[in-house]
């Protein structure tokens, strides 16, 4: 008995995300993190350019109901400028409360969460060993 | 509020039609026919009771039968739970089992369900790939201690029609009994209550352009099958089902099934046209597969799923458009339709499903509309998904 | 064809509000709220939703409730059978008793009578004359094993009032629940779910001015009593109550019961003085009684006996009178209401009484029609009839 | 399931009996014939006038439903001219078919045979025997 009623930030968020889709070939070094299977109904994908330990650009794609997508697409856009360790312990439930995600739906912000920090460990990884890394997990190994 | 949005929901429930509404209004107020249709005591109560039986004509007509088989209900869901209910628990000493399909609706499963707790084997059958059960498959199933068969005619989600004339002669063969949920069919397909050998048919009225909260169950006369009632009380409806009959809902069910009838012909190839113009506007975008049998189906019932795509993502980004989703889009899961699960769709075509149901309002220009506005959201929403990765 | 008739049988069914009516009317075609209100995955079904919800909340408050305690179900006959066979069959394990009383309606006798075939006892208390049960006698019939008390606020036949919130603390006090029908009080009688210590409440729209086919049920939330569904299937209403939501029939009651609650006590007292009115024109025929506790009754209902006429032939000379008779009139046999007879009443004076429900739209004129009406068939009746002869 | 509907003969000599009421005391001798008990529904009183075994003048006075009134009100109105023999056989179901009385309502048209049985007799115990017995049958012992 429960309606399909979105906050107007999942409204806005799904409706109009910035910062979607992979990378350019050519835009430098990539950190990609995956996570979850369509299967199950979500999945996630985070592309990271960083510079010294901080995000310069991400970008999001996302499989997945409107909060999901909502979520992928904030924490998109407000990556840029913190360090990647601060990135790492961005509190993902409190997003999921700032978007008014339902409780039975919080698990699907952890599938959000899960490509995030892979992304992240990856591009902790390009940063210590150079991009050729990259350009593996780009090809989606 | 709602006027922007163009309406293809008809399977979950119609408008109802101006013709009916005003037969319904004229049973409600003071100067009109609003008494109880008990209270033969009086004049007022004489004439509901003469608008109560005239709709009783009416409804019985449409699947062929004699006024006195139609017993006034809530709606098909009671409608299925006083056959099967009623049939199982007033016959348990005469068998335990029963056969249906897993394709049926909650109305026919649950009930069945509720059985199985109280000591009844039920069999499920498995439709094929394209949600047609083979009357062999119901043979095959029945056993000495089978009861009931239960079959609906017209699927919801998905519009298949299932062959229920040739099931029903097997059970008549057998000794079986069988109830035929025509919630979706009537209207759509042709019904003959005897000609099908059918026992107990469940009706409703707002799947045809009647009120919400009302319906009837054909229950066969000669010979009349024991029940067990689910409410008991005034003894209304020869005590099969008490409480005050709703003159103005009954009435109302009544001109919508003699509509039905009058207009099914002219209705159906309309609603065919404007179907596979749909269809052949949203299979431009690419995979995309039709969901059921492609020509043994109701004529406005389309449902397709679009591989990439999620359900509830695609519902949301159709903000104008009134469709239902595959997946059971009101629980907080990404429960896939179980209807699209037993036909072997994967769960991630099973969920990003849509179902369009066409009805009598229906335009041409409603579909333009809709091919061009899903076809907007699943090209965004592919794009806007990830690749596949391998496992 | 009723239009020459003078309706006073508004404890059978009343006419809808035409403010009622046009909110119903808001809710049946396309252009209106017509949609499923389960198919929350757009626009139309929110907006169904809503109006459901806001319907929820405006029967919740009539009662001194909360929405989420009120289920929708197709009536009181359904609330009746849902709360006493749904506790009973859900709890046989912690007890196998039911009290209830004799004057209750057929749609709390009938499930209690079928409750007994499943292996259960029943107490079904006497009234005293005035047709009041008193609460010590509901106090000296509970037993360890006693699951649920069944007890009418307002009868339909007579309109004397039962104290339930007595009843109600005997209950709350020995752990038994309590289950009443207020059919026939809602809007005529004061009613506070918590205060009174009531777990159940059958409620119906068609006797206060809202459509016929739509009740609902009460069901105390904390603690929810234990219950089993009498209908299975798509899991509305908390999986209590399966079936579509009817949202013209819901909205038309949310609307009534608004409506009871704000004009309660001026009609009230304008009924009452009708009724007064109308005893005292009968009386002047001699040889009259009057049913049930003179005071303790709804404004609205009169049930009078005339010594020395028969029932239906007093009915039949009243053609332009809507009322109802003591007597089943609507059966074939000579059976007096069970009602009248259990205040002991002869069966004579039972079979031969008259009950007049005035209600929102009945009129002084109308009063003074039905005593000079009454009067001349009473006497010419009286007339046709030979004097008594000894044994 | 079935309404309170009546035949148009039921209607007219339940509407307009005539015949009706105890003779005026002066009226010569009367024959009364009573049965059944008000608390049973049903009570029926005929009280004939005969002369040589003819019935002369006939009334009736009932307590009971549309259907027994209009039967007993058409006897009475019918019984003059006829012998008190074949007043005594006169085809009481036969008369309830022409009323359209309801099968389960047959009982009822039995107790209207047993009055006019029982007058009749009277009526031939006071040809046989003279009007001493009929006063004492009109006090109603
Ligand atoms: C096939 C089928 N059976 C039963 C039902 C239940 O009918 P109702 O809504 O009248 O209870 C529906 C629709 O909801 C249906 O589509
Ligand atoms: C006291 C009482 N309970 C129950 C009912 C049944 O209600 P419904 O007609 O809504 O089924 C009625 C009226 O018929 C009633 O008067």
């Amino acid at each position: 008995m429960q309606s399909l009623s979105y906050s107007p930030l999942v409204e806005r968020y799904f409706g109009h995300p910035m910062s979607v889709g992979p990378w350019p070939p050519d835009a430098g070094p990539t950190a990609v993190g995956d996570a979850g299977r369509e299967d199950l109904g979500t999945r996630v994908r985070f592309e990271l350019h960083s510079d010294g330990g901080v995000v310069t650009g991400a970008r999001f794609q996302a499989f997945g109901c409107p909060h999901t997508i909502a979520a992928a697409a904030w924490l998109a856009e407000h990556l840029p400028g913190r360090t990647l360790e601060s990135a790492n312990s961005m509190p993902i439930l409190e997003l999921g409360r700032l978007l008014d995600v339902p409780t039975e739906k919080l698990g699907r912000l952890l599938v959000v969460e899960d490509a995030l920090h892979a992304a992240i460990e990856n591009a902790g990884l390009i940063r210590k060993t150079g991009p050729q890394l990259n350009a593996e997990q780009a090809q989606g190994t | 509020m709602t006027a922007t949005c163009i309406y293809m929901d008809n399977a979950a429930t119609t408008p109802v039609d101006p013709r009916v509404a005003a037969v319904m209004v004229e049973c409600l107020t003071a100067d009109g026919c609003f008494a109880n249709p008990s209270s033969t005591g009086h004049a007022p109560g004489n004439a509901a009771r003469a608008r109560v039986e005239k709709a009783r004509a009416q409804v019985a007509a449409l699947i062929g039968t004699e006024p006195a088989a139609i017993v006034w209900t809530s709606g098909a869901t009671e409608s299925d739970n006083l056959a099967i209910l009623g049939v199982a628990r007033a016959q348990r000493e005469r068998g335990r089992h029963l056969v249906t399909a897993r394709t049926e609706h909650k109305a026919v499963l649950d009930p069945c369900k509720q059985l199985e707790k109280e000591g009844f084997e039920v069999t499920y059958l498995k439709p094929g790939a394209d949600g047609i059960v083979q009357p062999d498959a119901v043979a095959a199933a029945l056993r000495k201690d089978t009861l009931l068969v239960s079959l609906m005619q017209a699927n919801n989600e998905i519009g298949v029609i299932q062959d229920v004339g040739a099931v029903g002669k097997i059970c008549r063969d057998r000794g079986v009994l069988l109830h035929v949920d025509a919630a979706q069919s009537t209207g759509k397909v042709h019904i003959d209550v005897n000609e099908q050998c059918i026992d107990l048919m469940s009706l409703t009225a707002h799947k045809t352009y009647g009120p919400k909260g009302v319906g009837a169950l054909y229950v066969r006369r000669h010979p009349r099958p024991l029940m067990q009632p689910l409410i008991f009380g005034g003894g209304q409806e020869w005590g099969l089902r008490s409480g005050t009959l709703p003159t103005h809902q009954i009435v109302g069910m009544g001109m919508a099934y003699e509509i039905a009838g009058r207009e099914h012909a002219s209705e159906s190839a309309r609603l065919s046209a404007l179907r596979l113009r749909l269809w052949a506007g949203l299979k431009q975008l690419g995979d995309v597969e039709l969901n059921g049998h492609p020509t043994q189906r109701v004529a406005g019932l389309l449902n397709v799923s679009f591989a990439g795509v999620e359900g509830e993502s695609l519902l949301y980004a159709l903000p104008q458009l009134a469709v239902s989703t595959g997946s059971a889009c009101t629980s907080a899961s990404h429960e896939a339709s179980y209807v699209l699960r037993a036909l072997g769709r994967s769960d991630q075509l099973a969920q990003s499903s849509l179902r369009f149901s066409l009805g009598r309002f229906s335009t041409e220009s409603d579909v333009d509309y809709a091919i061009g506005a899903v076809t907007e959201a699943v090209r965004r929403l592919r794009r806007l998904a990830p690749a596949s990765v391998p496992g």
